[in-house]
C-alpha cells in the first residue's frame, strides 16, 4: 500500500504545479524524440568510460525539460548500472510469401493491415506462442490475447506501425484542463451485431475499466492509472470527457495502448464467461469460431467504418515451440509463424514460399542487480560485471544478431532515451580491475532465468554468466526457474523477496521511459531491485511537467 | 554375505551367478551400469572439457564422422532489416569435440558424461527415498492391517490417480520456496583436491572443471515422492504374508517388539522384491527425472532432458543436440532395466511391471 | 510336408499280436537343456492291444510320463522325439496317406511319427487322449469345467462331421474364426450340443447335479470329482488310446479307489484301451493286463502281468517286487533300492547297462549296451533288457562293489 | 461377496479417492509459492489492484473457507471458473478431454494392438529370432523417454521426410464424424485427423507396447508351463484356441493388473506427449495452468483424471472378474 500513497502523492504533486500542461492538449504523434536532441551539453565523456566518478550528473546542469529530466535520469542508471545492460529484443517473425505485411514495433500482429499477394493469401492463418487467456478484451495484458482481440475490438487511439498515436474511434483528442480529457467518438460505426456504437458504449469501457463497481477487476487499470471515471459530455457533439485525479503527461500514449470500446447493453446482458468466450466490437474483423486454447477464427467485417479489410479470414492458433511454429509455417500449414528463433531463420528464408521479416520490438532485456545485497550493493561491482559480458559475441552468436545492444533502460526511439550513453564496453580487464576496487574479489554470484519467456533467455543467462565466471576474481554460475516463480518473487513488492542477480524482460507500449524507469527502478515502484534518492527526484520532476508530445 | 540386517543366502548368489553366465543380456546390462557409473564418479577426469565452457564461435559442430560443406543462407540482421547472405559454410567435424557442440559451443560428449552425474544422483537418491518411504508404509500397513492398512493404502490409491509426472510438476513448485535454502550444491573431491587437475594437465586435457556439483534437492525428493506407491505395494504384500510364517508369531509371542519384529524379521525377508523393484525404479525415475528437465522443471542445466529440450530447438539444423544426451538416456536405462531382468529372472521375487514413469 | 523324425530304412510295423491297437518301437526322447542333453525316453518298445490296460510302471524320473508324452506328441520345448515309431492301428487314415506317405503306412497300421505335424496333432482326442496327475493344475482355472469338456466333444464332432478329416481339423480353426467367435455373441467353438454332450458325460463319470457343475469352475471342485470331470474330458473325444498318467497320485486313498474302478468300468464299456503310468505296483497289480517295468528312459521287463510280476528277471524288478509277498495284497508303494536314479544325462549314461551301477548282480557284461532279451520261452512277450535273461550270474565276472565309485572320482563334480 | 456389492464398495472408495484428490490439490495449493494473482495481474499492477483481483477470486478468504466452498459447489457440478480466462472450469475441461481421450484411446489401440500378438510371438517362439526381435524392441521401448522418441519421430517423418504433420491436431474425432455428412471431403478430413493422430499415438503408445509385450510375454511362458495346457492340448483342441483362448486369457489376468496401475503413467505420458506435439489436450491444460497457476483448472483437469481412474480401475476389476473367476468368489 506503501508504493500505492506514494504514486498518489505523485499525481497531486504534479498537478499542483502544472498548469500549464493544458496548452499542450491536442497534439498527437508517438514521436518521442528523434534521437538528436540532447539537453546535456556538458556530456563530453564517452559513454561507458567513467569508472569511478558516481556523482557525475550533479556535474550537470539541471534539465529543463521532462525529457531532459527522463534524459538525465537514463544517464543516471547508466552509470549506477542497476541493471546488466544486455538487449533490446526483436521481433521476428517467419511469413508465407502469399501475403504482403510489416511487422510493428509494438509486437502487435493487425490482420488489417495483412494483404493477399497470391490467390491462396486470402485466408491467413498465423501461429503465436500461445492463445489468449479469455477473449474480455479489458480483462487482459498480455500480447498474445492482444493480438486476438485487436482484430475484432477497437480503443479510441491507436498507434501505427512505428509507434505513432492514430485515431480511430475518436476522431478528436484535447485536454480540457488539467484534470479532464476530451474524446470525440467517431460516427457511424456499427458494432458486429449491428448496433451503432454511441458515446455512452465508450464511457461505459472507460469505466469498466477503472471503476470496479461498473465492471472487473481489470488488469489494465494501472495502465489508466489516475482516470477516475468517463462521462459523456455531450450526446450530440458525441464527445467523453474523462476525468483524471492529476495531471497525467501520458495519458493518451496509454489509452493509445489500452482501452478498447465494448458494446454497453452487450456486456451488461452476458456473463463474464460468455464474454471471454464471445466477440461484439467493431473492428474489422469479427469472430467467426473459437475453440479455447487452441484457435480463434474470424472472418471480414464487411460494415467496418473504414475500408473493409483486405483479407476474408483470418485464424489464430498457437505453438509454444518454436521450432513448430517454424515447422507449420514451411509446411504452408500457416502464414504467419510469430517469434521465429536466430537458429530457424535460415531455414524460413531457405524455404520456397516464405521469407523473414523482423523489427526491433518495445522489449529490453537486462539482469537486474538488488542495490542492497553484497556483492551488488557497489557500485563498482556492478560496473565491473557490465565490463565482463562480451554482448556483441552474445549478440552475434546467441541471438545471431537479432538484437541491438542497449545501454540504458529506454530504448531508442522512446520518450527520453539519452542518444549519448553507448552500451559497455567487452573489457573483462577493467571489469577485474573494478572487482578489486570494489572490495568483492572472490564473490559468487548466481543469475536466475526464467525459462522459455524470452528469446534465448537461458542461452543467454549461462553466456552471461559464463562470461563473469572468467573473471579471475568472480564466480558465477546460472540457474533457470519457472517463469511463473519468478514472477511471484518479484512481484511482492519486496524487495528482500527477490533473487539478488535475474533475467528480466520488459515490455513498454506506451514508448515513454517513465514506464520503464518508474516500476522497475525507482524506489517506490512496483518491482523495483534499486533505491537511489537522485533517481527518484529527477523522476518526480519529470513528472511534473508534460510530455512535449501531449 | 551380510550387509546390516540384509543377508544375502549363498543359494541367491549361486542363481545370480548362474544367471548372469547363461544370460548374455545380463552381461550387457552390467558392461552399460558399470560405464555409466564411471563416467558419472570419473566425470572430472574423463570429459574432454568443462561442460559448462562455452565457445560462442565453436557452436553448432557436428559429431566426427558429419563434416558437412554446404551452401548456406545465412540470414542477418542490419539496422533493423534483414540482410541474407549466401556462401559455402564448411562445418567441420573435430576430434576436439567428438560428439559435436551445442548452440553455446559446449562439448556434447562432456555434457553426456555430467549428464550421467545428475540422472544417477536422482536416480539412486530418488530411489532410496521412495523407497524408505514406501517400505515403512507399506510394511506398517501389511503388519498391522486392518484400520491402518485401509488409511495407508487409500492414501496410496489417490497418490496412483495423480499421474506422477503432473504431481511432480506440481510438487516441484512446492518445494522450490525451498529451493535456495537447501544447500544443494557439493564440492566435487576430485576436483577439490586438485586431482582432477593433476591427471588432466597430465593427459593433456583442458583444465579447470567445475569444483560443484549440482545436487537437484527438489527434484530428487519430489521422484521419491511421487514414486512411493509401488515399494508401499510391494512391502505391505511381503509383510502380509511373512507376518503369518511361524517365526514371526514366536517372536510375537515371546514378547518381541513390533518394531523389532518387522526390523529383524519382516524387513530382510521382504528384502529381494524391494531391491529388484528399487532397480527397476532407478530407470523409472531417470526417465522421470529427464521428462522433468525437459519440460524445464529441474534445477540444474546439467542434465540430458534439459539437453533435449534445447536440443529441440534447433532440430532441423542441428540434429545431434537432442541426440546424444537422448542415446545417453536409452543407454543408461537399457543397462538398469537388463541388470533389473538380471535380478528379477535370478531371484524370482514375484514382481512385474510394478513401477513405471 | 512331413517332418518325420524317423529316418533311415523303412521298415514298416513291427510284427506283433493281431489285435494290437498301437505298437511303439525304439521311441526315444531327449532334452536339451544348458546341463546337456537328457534321455529321458531312450530306445522304448512296447504294444498295447485292443480293450487291454497295459501299464508301465517305475520309479519317479525314470521317463514313464514322457514317454506318455511322447506318444501323443506333446513334448514341450526342450525336449524332442529325437526316434522311433509309433505305429497306430486306423484303417482309414492308413488309406487316406498310403499313397502320399507310403513309408508311414503298413497295413492298417500307421506310424504318426511320421505323419505330417497337423495331423499328429488331429489324432488327440479321438485316437489318443489323457487323464493327467494333478487335476487341478490340468484344468484351465478360468474356465468352466462343463466348457472344457464340450471343447473335447466339439473336436471330436468336427472330426467326424468331415471326411476330409485331417484337413478340417487343421485348418479348420484359424485367428479370424477366434477374434469373431470372441467378438459375436453367441458364437463360440462349442455349441450347445457339445455342452449337453458334456453334461451327459459328467453324469457318466459319477458326477450329481452334472447340468449345474457344468458351469462351475475347477476350484469349485473337490480333487476326486475333478479328477473325474478330467476322466469325462479324456473320455469326450471317444478316444482309442486313453494315456492314464499317474490318475491317482494326487488323490486321497479312500478316493484312489474310486477313481480306478471308474476307469476301469468306463474302459470295459467303451472298450477303450489304456495305458495307464504309475509308480504303484498295487494299481499295476490291480488294473493292469500287461505291463512295462521303466528305469532310466528304458522299459527294461515286459510282459504280462503275471510274467512280471511272478517270474521277473531284471534285478531292478525283482528289487521292486522285493516286498511285495503276494499280488492279492501289494504293498502300495515301491520299495526303495539303494542308490539314486541316474541323472539320465547323456555324457554320463555311457553305453552300459543303466541299472548296473545299483544292480547286486552287476557283472562286466553289463558294461555294454543290453538289448531286449526274450526273458521266458514260454512266453514270447516277456521280455528284459537283462543279460540275466540270457545267462545265469557268475561272480567271477562280477564287478567289483566300487566299481562305479572310482568312476564317478575321475568324472569329477560338476 | 456379490458382484453388485463388490462394485458397489468400489464405487464407495473411488469417491474417496477423488475426495483425496481434491483435497491434496488444495494442500498444494496452499502451500505452493506462486499466487494466482501473479499470472492474472500484469507484472507492474499495483498492490491495490492485486488486492481487488484477489477479492474477485475469492483469494482473499480463509483457505478452510476456500475449500468448503469448493467441496460444495463441486457437489453441484461446478468446477469454479479459470482465473485466466473466466470461462467455467467444467467447461475448459471438458473441452480438452476429447482431445487427450483421443491421443489415450489411439495409443492403448496401438499397443494392444502390437504387444500382444509380439508377446505371444515371442513367448511360443522363445529363442527364435522373432522371440529376439520382439524383446529388443519391447527393451528398447521401457527404456526410451517417450518425448525423445517423440522429437526423434518428428524429425524423421516430419521434418525430414514430410509424411506426417509436425504437431498439432487435425480436425479430431467428432469433426471426422461429422464429415461423413457434412461439405468437407470425408476422405480428406479422415486422413489429415489420422495423419495428425499418427505421430502422437506412437509416440505414447510405444512404452506401452513394450510393457505389455513383456508382460505378455513372461506372463505367458509362466502360463504355457501350466500343466492344463498340456491337458488342453492333449484334448486335441486346435493350437490358436489354446493360445489364445486358454493361455493367453490366463496371462491378461495380471497383465490387467498391471495396466490398471499403469494408467496414471499414461495420463502422464500423454502429458509429456502433448507437449511435444502441440496437441490440445488435457496435459497441454495441466502444464499451462500450472505455470499460471490456474488452480481451478488444474483441480478441475485433475478431478476429471482422477475420475477417470477410479471408472477405469472399477472397470479393470470387473475385466479382472471376467478373466479369473475366482476374484468374485473371494
Amino acid at each position: 500500500m506503501a508504493d500505492q500513497n506514494t504514486s498518489r502523492r505523485r499525481f497531486l504533486t504534479a498537478t499542483g504545479s502544472a498548469a500549464a500542461a493544458v496548452a499542450l492538449a491536442g497534439c498527437a504523434g508517438g514521436d518521442g524524440g528523434d534521437g538528436t536532441e540532447t539537453d546535456e551539453p556538458m556530456d563530453t565523456t564517452e559513454g561507458g568510460m567513467e569508472t569511478t566518478e558516481t556523482a557525475e550528473p550533479t556535474e550537470r546542469p539541471e534539465p529543463t525539460t521532462r525529457e531532459g529530466y527522463l534524459q538525465r535520469a537514463n544517464r543516471l542508471i547508466h552509470d549506477e548500472a542497476p541493471w546488466v545492460f544486455l538487449h533490446r529484443q526483436f521481433s521476428v517473425y517467419g511469413q508465407s510469401d502469399d501475403i504482403e505485411w510489416q511487422p510493428r514495433t509494438d509486437e502487435r500482429v493487425a490482420a488489417y493491415a495483412i494483404e493477399p499477394a497470391t490467390d491462396s493469401g486470402d485466408d491467413v492463418v498465423m501461429t503465436q506462442s500461445q492463445m489468449d487467456s479469455g477473449l474480455d478484451p479489458q480483462d487482459h495484458r498480455e500480447t498474445p490475447t492482444d493480438n486476438i482481440v485487436l482484430q475484432a475490438y477497437e480503443g479510441l487511439l491507436e498507434r501505427d506501425a512505428e509507434g505513432a498515436i492514430v485515431e480511430t474511434l475518436a476522431t478528436d483528442y484535447q485536454r480540457l484542463d488539467e484534470t479532464t480529457v476530451q474524446f470525440t467518438v467517431r460516427d457511424n460505426v456499427s458494432f458486429h451485431s449491428g448496433d451503432s456504437l454511441t458515446p455512452e458504449d465508450v464511457a461505459f469501457s472507460i469505466n469498466r475499466i477503472v471503476q470496479e463497481d461498473v465492471g472487473i477487476a481489470s488488469p489494465q487499470v494501472d495502465q489508466l492509472l489516475g482516470v477516475e471515471g468517463a462521462e459523456v459530455a455531450s450526446t450530440d457533439d458525441r464527445t467523453v470527457n474523462v476525468n483524471l485525479s492529476g495531471l497525467n503527461p501520458i495519458v493518451f500514449a496509454s489509452f493509445a495502448t489500452y482501452c478498447d470500446v465494448m458494446n454497453k447493453s452487450w456486456v451488461e446482458s452476458n456473463d463474464g464467461a460468455y464474454i471471454n468466450q464471445n466477440m461484439e466490437g467493431t473492428g474489422p474483423f469479427q469472430l467467426s469460431n473459437y475453440e479455447q486454447g487452441v484457435s480463434v477464427e474470424f472472418q471480414r467485417f464487411n460494415d467496418y467504418w473504414d475500408d473493409e479489410a483486405a483479407i476474408s479470414t483470418f485464424t489464430i492458433n498457437a505453438a509454444g515451440e518454436a521450432s513448430t511454429r517454424v515447422n507449420r509455417l514451411v509446411a504452408g500449414e500457416s502464414d504467419i509463424a510469430v517469434n521465429v528463433p536466430p537458429q530457424e531463420v535460415s531455414r524460413v528464408e531457405n524455404n520456397d514460399g516464405t521469407s523473414i521479416t523482423a523489427v526491433p520490438s518495445t522489449r529490453v532485456i537486462f539482469n537486474a542487480m538488488r542495490y542492497d545485497v553484497e556483492p551488488f550493493d557497489s557500485p563498482l561491482f556492478r560496473q565491473a560485471i557490465n565490463y565482463a559480458v562480451d554482448l556483441e559475441s552474445i549478440i552475434e552468436n546467441v541471438l545471431q544478431t537479432f538484437g541491438s545492444a542497449t545501454g540504458q533502460p529506454t530504448l531508442e526511439g522512446f520518450f527520453g532515451y539519452n542518444p549519448d550513453l553507448d552500451p559497455y564496453p567487452y573489457d573483462p580487464d577493467m571489469a577485474e580491475q573494478l572487482v578489486e576496487e570494489s572490495g568483492y574479489a572472490g564473490a559468487e554470484v548466481e543469475l536466475v532465468t526464467p525459462i522459455g519467456r524470452y528469446l534465448r533467455d537461458v542461452e543467454i543467462a549461462q553466456a552471461v554468466a559464463a562470461q563473469v565466471d572468467e573473471l579471475s576474481n568472480v564466480s558465477a554460475s546460472a540457474r533457470q526457474v519457472e517463469f511463473s516463480t519468478l514472477v511471484s518473487q518479484v512481484t511482492t513488492g519486496n524487495i528482500e523477496d527477490k533473487p539478488p542477480w535475474y533475467l528480466l524482460g520488459w515490455g513498454n507500449a506506451t514508448f515513454d521511459a517513465i514506464q520503464t524507469i518508474q516500476p522497475l527502478l525507482a524506489s517506490d515502484g512496483s518491482l523495483t531491485s534499486y533505491s537511489n534518492d537522485e533517481l527518484d527526484r529527477l523522476l518526480d520532476e519529470a513528472q511534473q511537467l508534460p510530455s512535449e508530445t501531449n | 554375505m551380510k550387509i546390516g540386517p540384509i543377508s544375502i543366502s549363498p543359494r541367491t548368489i549361486r542363481n545370480l551367478r548362474k544367471e548372469f553366465r547363461s544370460s548374455g543380456l545380463a552381461r550387457i546390462g552390467v558392461v552399460l551400469v558399470v560405464l555409466v557409473l564411471l563416467a558419472a564418479v570419473f566425470a572430472p577426469l574423463i570429459a574432454p572439457h568443462n561442460p559448462r565452457t562455452q565457445t560462442l564461435d565453436q557452436a553448432q559442430l557436428p559429431p566426427l564422422g558429419f563434416t558437412d560443406t554446404e551452401q548456406q543462407t545465412r540470414s542477418e540482421m542490419v539496422n533493423g532489416s534483414i540482410e541474407t547472405v549466401t556462401e559455402n559454410v564448411t562445418v567441420n567435424a573435430t576430434t576436439t569435440y567428438p560428439l559435436g557442440t551445442n548452440s553455446l559451443g559446449q562439448d556434447m560428449l562432456s555434457r553426456a558424461i555430467y549428464g550421467a552425474r545428475t540422472s544417477l544422483l536422482v536416480g539412486f537418491f530418488g530411489t532410496v527415498l521412495a523407497a524408505l518411504l514406501g517400505v515403512t508404509v507399506g510394511l506398517t500397513a501389511g503388519y498391522y492391517r486392518g484400520r491402518v492398512d485401509d488409511l495407508l493404502m487409500r492414501t496410496a490409491d489417490v497418490s496412483l490417480a495423480f499421474p506422477s509426472l503432473v504431481l511432480a510438476i506440481a510438487l516441484i513448485g512446492l518445494f522450490s520456496r525451498f529451493q535456495a535454502d537447501v544447500a544443494y550444491r557439493i564440492t566435487d573431491p576430485l576436483v577439490s583436491t586438485g586431482f582432477a587437475g593433476w591427471f588432466r594437465e597430465l593427459v593433456g586435457l583442458p583444465t579447470p572443471m567445475p569444483e560443484t556439483v549440482v545436487l537437484p534437492t527438489v527434484v530428487i525428493l519430489v521422484v521419491g515422492f511421487v514414486n512411493w506407491v509401488w515399494f508401499a505395494r510391494i512391502a505391505r504384500g511381503e509383510a502380509l504374508s511373512i507376518r503369518e510364517e511361524e517365526y514371526v508369531k514366536a517372536a510375537r509371542a515371546l514378547g518381541g517388539s513390533d518394531a523389532r519384529i518387522v526390523f529383524r524379521h519382516v524387513l530382510p525377508n521382504a528384502i529381494t522384491p524391494i531391491l529388484v523393484l528399487a532397480t527397476i525404479q532407478v530407470a523409472a525415475i531417470i526417465l522421470l527425472e529427464s521428462a522433468l528437465s525437459f519440460l524445464g522443471f529441474s534445477g540444474t542445466t546439467l542434465s540430458w532432458g534439459f539437453d533435449i529440450a534445447q536440443g529441440r530447438d534447433y532440430l532441423s539444423s542441428s540434429w545431434w543436440i537432442a541426440t546424444v544426451p537422448g542415446l545417453a538416456i536409452v543407454l543408461s536405462v537399457i543397462g538398469i532395466n537388463l541388470v533389473g531382468d538380471w535380478l528379477r529372472d535370478a531371484l524370482d521375487p514375484g514382481i512385474e511391471g510394478e513401477g513405471g514413469l | 510336408m512331413s517332418d518325420t523324425a524317423a529316418a533311415g530304412e523303412s521298415r514298416g510295423a513291427p510284427a506283433g499280436h493281431p489285435d494290437d491297437v498301437l505298437r511303439v518301437r525304439d521311441l526315444s526322447t531327449r532334452f536339451f537343456t544348458e546341463e546337456g542333453q537328457v534321455n529321458a525316453v531312450e530306445s522304448v518298445s512296447f504294444t498295447v492291444r485292443d480293450g487291454e490296460i497295459f501299464g508301465i510302471v517305475g520309479e519317479s524320473g525314470s521317463g514313464k510320463s514322457v514317454t506318455a508324452l511322447s506318444l501323443i506328441d506333446l513334448v514341450d520345448s526342450p525336449g524332442r522325439v529325437t526316434g522311433g515309431e509309433v505305429w497306430y492301428r486306423d484303417a482309414d487314415l492308413a488309406e487316406e496317406f498310403r499313397d502320399r506317405l507310403p513309408d508311414a503306412v503298413d497295413g492298417e497300421f500307421v506310424d504318426t511319427r511320421r505323419l505330417p505335424k497337423g495331423v499328429r496333432r488331429a489324432l488327440r482326442g479321438p485316437a489318443f487322449s489323457m487323464v493327467f496327475q494333478d487335476p487341478m493344475s490340468s484344468l484351465n482355472p478360468s474356465v468352466t469345467v462343463g466348457e472344457q469338456i464340450a471343447e473335447a466333444v466339439e473336436v471330436q464332432r468336427r472330426a467326424t462331421a468331415n471326411p476330409r478329416r485331417t484337413r478340417s481339423r487343421t485348418q479348420g480353426y484359424g485367428m479370424g474364426k477366434l477374434i469373431a467367435d470372441t467378438l459375436l455373441p453367441n458364437r463360440g467353438f462349442t455349441s450347445e450340443s457339445s455342452m449337453n454332450r458334456a453334461i451327459e458325460l459328467l453324469e457318466q463319470v459319477g458326477i450329481p447335479d452334472p447340468a449345474e457343475r457344468a458351469h462351475e469352475y475347477p476350484h469349485q471342485f473337490s480333487g476326486g470329482m475333478l479328477q473325474r470331470a478330467m476322466i469325462a474330458q479324456a473320455l469326450a473325444g471317444e478316444p482309442d488310446v486313453l494315456i492314464a498318467d499317474e490318475p491317482t497320485t494326487a488323490l486321497d486313498v479312500t478316493i484312489q479307489a474310486q477313481i480306478l474302478n471308474l476307469l476301469r468300468d468306463l474302459q470295459e464299456q467303451a472298450g477303450t484301451s489304456v495305458v495307464m503310468i504309475t509308480h504303484d505296483l498295487g494299481v499295476i497289480a490291480r488294473m493292469c493286463n500287461r505291463v512295462g517295468v521303466m528305469y532310466a528312459g528304458q522299459i527294461v521287463e515286459r510282459g504280462t502281468l503275471s510274467d512280471v510280476f511272478e517270474t521277473p528277471v531284471h534285478p531292478y524288478t525283482q528289487g521292486l517286487l522285493g516286498s511285495i509277498p503276494d499280488l492279492d495284497d501289494p504293498a502300495p508303494r515301491l520299495q526303495p533300492i539303494e542308490g539314486n536314479v541316474p541323472s539320465l544325462l547323456d555324457e554320463e549314461m555311457g553305453g552300459r547297462c543303466f541299472f548296473a551301477d545299483r544292480c547286486p548282480k552287476a557283472m562286466t557284461d553289463c558294461l555294454q549296451p543290453i538289448s531286449e532279451y526274450d526273458a521266458d520261452p514260454g512266453s514270447d512277450e516277456h521280455t528284459a533288457r537283462c543279460v540275466l535273461a540270457e545267462r545265469e550270474f557268475s561272480e567271477a565276472d562280477a564287478l567289483p562293489p566300487d566299481h562305479f565309485d572310482r568312476n564317478e572320482e575321475v568324472r569329477g563334480d560338476e | 461377496m456379490g458382484y453388485g456389492r463388490f462394485l458397489l464398495k468400489r464405487g464407495v472408495q473411488g469417491v474417496g479417492v477423488v475426495w483425496g484428490v481434491v483435497t491434496v490439490v488444495f494442500v498444494l495449493r496452499f502451500i505452493t509459492p506462486g499466487s494466482p494473482i501473479d499470472t492474472v495481474a500484469p507484472l507492474d499492477a499495483s498492490q491495490e489492484t492485486r488486492q481487488r483481483i484477489a477479492e474477485e477470486l475469492g483469494l482473499d478468504q480463509p483457505l478452510y473457507v476456500q475449500y468448503l466452498d469448493y467441496l460444495a459447489e463441486l457437489l453441484q457440478g461446478n468446477m469454479g471458473y479459470s482465473y485466466i480466462s473466466s470461462i467455467p472450469a467444467s467447461v475448459q475441461v471438458f473441452q480438452k478431454l476429447p482431445a487427450t481421450l483421443e491421443l489415450a484411446v489411439a495409443a492403448s489401440l496401438v499397443a494392444v494392438a502390437l504387444s500382444i500378438p509380439l508377446g505371444v510371438i515371442s513367448a511360443t517362439r522363445r529363442h527364435e529370432p522373432a522371440d529376439y526381435a520382439a524383446t529388443s524392441f519391447s527393451l528398447l521401448g521401457i527404456s526410451t523417454p517417450n518425448f525423445w522418441l517423440g522429437i526423434m519421430l518428428v524429425l524423421v517423418f516430419a521434418v525430414e521426410l514430410n509424411v506426417f504433420p509436425t504437431s498439432g491436431r487435425a480436425y479430431g474425432f467428432g469433426q471426422t464424424l461429422a464429415a461423413i455428412t457434412g461439405p468437407e471431403p470425408f476422405f480428406t478430413v479422415a486422413t489429415a485427423w489420422l495423419a495428425s493422430l499418427f505421430l502422437p499415438a506412437i509416440t505414447l503408445g510405444t512404452y506401452f507396447t513394450a510393457l505389455i509385450t513383456r508382460l505378455v510375454r513372461s506372463g505367458m511362458l509362466d502360463e504355457l508351463s501350466q500343466g492344463y495346457v498340456r491337458a488342453t492340448r492333449a484334448k486335441g483342441l486346435p493350437e490358436t484356441l489354446v493360445r489364445y483362448k486358454h493361455v493367453l486369457r490366463n496371462t491378461l489376468v495380471p497383465v490387467v493388473t498391471v495396466l490398471g496401475l499403469q494408467l496414471g503413467t499414461l495420463i502422464g505420458g500423454a502429458v509429456i506427449t502433448e507437449a511435444v506435439f502441440a496437441w490440445p489436450g488435457l496435459g497441454t491444460e495441466i502444464i499451462r495452468a500450472i505455470n499460471a497457476r490456474d488452480w481451478p483448472i488444474l483441480q478441475g483437469s485433475l478431478i476429471v483424471i482422477g475420475c477417470g481412474f477410479v471408472l477405469l480401475n472399477i472397470a479393470v476389476d470387473a475385466l479382472y472378474a471376467y478373466l479369473d473367476p475366482r476374484v468374485v468368489a473371494e
